[in-house]
């Protein structure tokens, strides 16, 4: 079973890879300029809960991209297809990017606030495990040279760690932590007021954006690198 | 009698195909030798028939039993590959001692070291033989005697002219009793054996 | 082929449930293991963690702050039920109010003082602006601290 | 399966070198405990009951390189694959064997180090139970860390990056006396993926 992809889409990603760019930094610009000085401060925190429109949107899509990372390593495994193991190649290294943004974000924001950098609660220390998990992905995948067993053995790796999404997402309903719980999910009570949401939601579409982008062109790359459009033909 | 059969056998590794249709069929005191240039799937073939590579098209059977399905077939055969399953760090004889237990038949290593004249070897440490030696003491394992199947990964490769002689003498012997050979070579063998076939 | 069935079968039964009887174990035990505080409560009830060191966490009770210098303070920290003294030196975050989430570290002490000597702002999931919070307040719909 | 533990067992006591290793690696860890923290014995008994964790975590990463690699490199795993064909069977005898040579020793040490710092006899007692089921555990996740990683080049550094993250809730959970049955809850857990995983890892590399 080849992949379903053939050279016209690689060429409509190619094509598309502008107009992506452009608008990855457009609504990022939107976005920052709403965030900065259309919005108003909390009321308690100020101007620096500000970062929380960066921090927040990149939390969200490194729990995200780890869980796409892993469900399309289950479904290789299922439909044997390699576009699965393509996409999962391609979304690990923003992941990680996200990953780390959210960690360094989180600690300039949590020294204002809390009074410090960092604290190991079971928020932040799981978060800290899924960088590592990242890392560990990604390299184990260089490290083995034969590339079709290294992709099927990090993706084993993969799946083994997706055991971590669960206890970031919930670390903070099950335990007493410093971090505080999600604001958004509670649609009963208003945790977030409307002037705040708009920015915040900007800037999801934009980290969205970037997700799209980088990993498209990773995708790209990722297929040539596999010489896999030799078999497309 | 036995009857080994490659039906319609192709594999893929990676992204290139490298065996492609293989039809093979071997019947007990018979040796088959397997030629071709690197890389063309002779390791590939030997790891298909000893069961460590279960993916592939095409069937391969013994006496009409697909071999995956047969559970006694991995006590049937013995592969001696490329690795010379040593330990560097320790002498011939407890190597020798660790096969006994893996094999689970003790032999009487002395006397049959003695008689491919590598007795004087025996406290040595592998790491300090020469390739050649080595790879005759890798071929010891032959000695095991409840197989019947031999697969060997380039037996000749590191060989003097004395000791192909006798590895030859060895595998006659087997085919006698009724033994079934299968190697791989890419050099021409000084005998004619009863099968060729080039992958 | 029906072997091969049964025996995949059988395995996958057994690590299912010893996967079950893991799963119970750990969550039957896990109690307040991985707590990165106690609530006033809790503590009070547990008098076998005097005079160790922990953090506590709750809310600053209202009217209980006292400064005795510039740098010394007293404060209450309650979860609605109890209630604990807490002494602390040093300065305080700029988050730090009554009514507002607190996390301390320090050593709980034999007569149910608590001596903290790191005081931590625990924010709330809330985030509004001031005039929303006014206008809020004004309509008796805020429902936060 | 007997077979394969007698053979470990056997290649262990002649390359005896490793193992004291090992325990010499344990052993140095812990003693760096007053060197750095300084030898007042509150503080040092506090301290041994989290550092022995990372002690045991750091001695079984320097391990994982001998579980199936050697085997792996001189071709003895593909003669013992064939020989187990079952080989939910070899990975259960070499978990018997990892943990036989090289946490055995530890543990057997272990009362000797923990008077070293202080602890009496229930809490050595204590600290004893724990890491026997928490080196179990941490047994089950170097060896399938081991069979995913044979083909892999520089592999001592990847293999404590994928193992340190999986042995977080080991040694979170470790240091404390009451929580052995979480321990062994997580000993079992990683059992059942460990078993699975280090075959199909050992199953591609046979390959």
């Amino acid at each position: 079973m080849y992949i379903k992809i053939n050279n016209n889409h690689i060429e409509l990603i190619k094509s598309a890879n502008p107009y992506l760019i452009f608008a990855t930094i457009f609504v990022f610009i939107i976005g920052l300029y709403y965030s900065l000085f259309q919005s108003p401060p909390d009321y308690i925190q100020g101007d620096s809960m500000r970062i929380m429109y960066i921090h927040v949107p990149s939390a969200w899509f490194a729990l995200m991209t780890y869980s796409i990372l892993a469900g399309s390593c289950v479904l290789w495994f299922i439909t044997r297809n390699p576009l699965f193991n393509v996409v999962a190649r391609s979304i690990a290294q923003v992941g990680m990017v996200f990953t780390l943004m959210s960690l360094i974000t989180g600690s300039i924001w949590g020294k204002p606030t809390w009074g410090v950098w960092w604290v190991w609660d079971a928020r932040l220390t799981s978060m800290l495990i899924l960088f590592f998990l990242y890392i560990a992905y990604i390299f184990l995948w260089q490290a083995i040279s034969n590339k079709e067993l290294a992709s099927k053995i990090s993706a084993a790796l993969a799946i083994i760690g997706f055991i971590n999404i669960p206890i970031i997402k919930f670390s903070v309903d099950w335990w007493n932590t410093l971090h505080q719980p999600a604001s958004i999910s509670k649609l009963s009570t208003p945790s977030i007021d409307i002037s705040m949401l708009i920015p915040l939601f900007i800037m999801t579409i934009a980290c969205f954006l970037f997700l799209v982008t980088v990993s498209l062109i990773r995708f790209r790359l990722v297929l040539i690198e596999n010489k896999m459009l030799r078999t497309i033909n | 009698m036995n009857e080994l059969k490659i039906e319609d056998l192709s594999c893929k590794r990676g992204e290139s195909k490298v065996l492609n249709n293989i039809n093979i069929i071997i019947k007990s005191g018979e040796t088959l030798v397997v030629k071709g240039r690197n890389g063309s799937g002779k390791t590939t073939l030997l790891r298909i028939l000893s069961n460590f590579i279960t993916s592939y098209q095409g069937k391969v059977s013994l006496n009409d039993l697909s071999i995956l399905e047969d559970n006694l077939y991995n006590n049937k055969f013995n592969l001696i590959g490329q690795k010379n399953s040593l330990k560097d760090n320790l002498s011939i004889k407890k190597n020798l001692e660790l096969w006994d237990i893996i094999f689970n038949e003790s032999l009487d290593h002395a006397k049959l070291l003695e008689r491919d004249n590598l007795d004087h070897l025996i406290n040595r440490d592998v790491g300090s033989l020469s390739d050649g030696q080595k790879k005759c003491i890798s071929l010891h394992r032959l000695n095991y005697n409840k197989y019947e199947f031999w697969f060997l990964d380039e037996p000749f490769v590191y060989l003097d002219e004395a000791n192909t002689n006798s590895l030859i003498e060895k595998i006659n012997r087997f085919n006698e009793n009724m033994g079934i050979v299968i190697l791989t070579s890419n050099i021409n063998l000084p005998k004619k054996f009863h099968k060729e076939v080039n992958i | 082929m029906t072997s091969l069935v049964k025996s995949r079968l059988i395995k996958f039964l057994l690590s299912l449930i010893i996967v079950l009887i893991a799963v119970l174990i750990i969550i039957f035990n896990l109690k307040d293991n991985i707590i990165y505080f106690y609530g006033p409560t809790e503590l009070l009830k547990n008098s076998d963690k005097q005079g160790q060191i922990m953090r506590l966490g709750g809310l600053v009770s209202v009217d209980s702050v006292q400064n005795e210098t510039d740098s010394i303070f007293y404060f209450n920290i309650t979860d609605g039920d109890n209630e604990i003294e807490v002494k602390y030196e040093g300065i305080l975050p700029n988050l730090f109010a009554e009514d507002k989430g607190v996390v301390v570290e320090g050593v709980y002490m034999n007569d149910g003082r608590f001596i903290a000597n790191k005081v931590l702002a625990k924010h709330d999931e809330n985030y509004m602006p001031p005039e929303v919070i006014e206008t809020l307040k004004k309509s008796g719909k805020w429902q936060g601290e | 399966m007997l077979n394969l533990i007698k053979r470990d067992l056997l290649l262990s006591f002649y390359s005896s070198a490793n193992f004291f290793f090992t325990v010499s690696f344990f052993v140095l860890i812990l003693i760096l405990i007053p060197f750095a923290f300084g030898t007042q014995s509150d503080q040092l008994k506090l301290l041994f009951k989290g550092v022995v964790w990372i002690a045991l975590a750091l001695s079984i990463i320097i391990t994982v390189d001998r579980i199936y690699n050697a085997d792996y490199e001189d071709g003895n795993l593909d003669i013992i694959m064939q020989k187990n064909k079952t080989i939910e069977y070899l990975v259960i005898s070499k978990y018997v064997t990892h943990w036989f040579i090289y946490c055995l020793p530890l543990l057997v040490i272990l009362p000797i180090l923990s008077f070293l710092f202080y602890l009496d006899y229930f809490e050595t007692i204590q600290i004893f139970i724990n890491l026997f089921i928490g080196s179990f555990g941490m047994v089950f996740i170097a060896n399938f860390v081991s069979a995913l990683t044979l083909g892999a080049k520089r592999t001592i550094f990847l293999k404590a990056i994928i193992m340190i993250p999986l042995f977080v809730p080991f040694i979170i959970f470790g240091s404390d006396a009451a929580s052995w049955p979480i321990l062994l809850g997580l000993s079992m857990l990683s059992f059942v993926i460990s078993i699975y995983v280090t075959a199909y890892g050992l199953r591609l590399y046979g390959e």
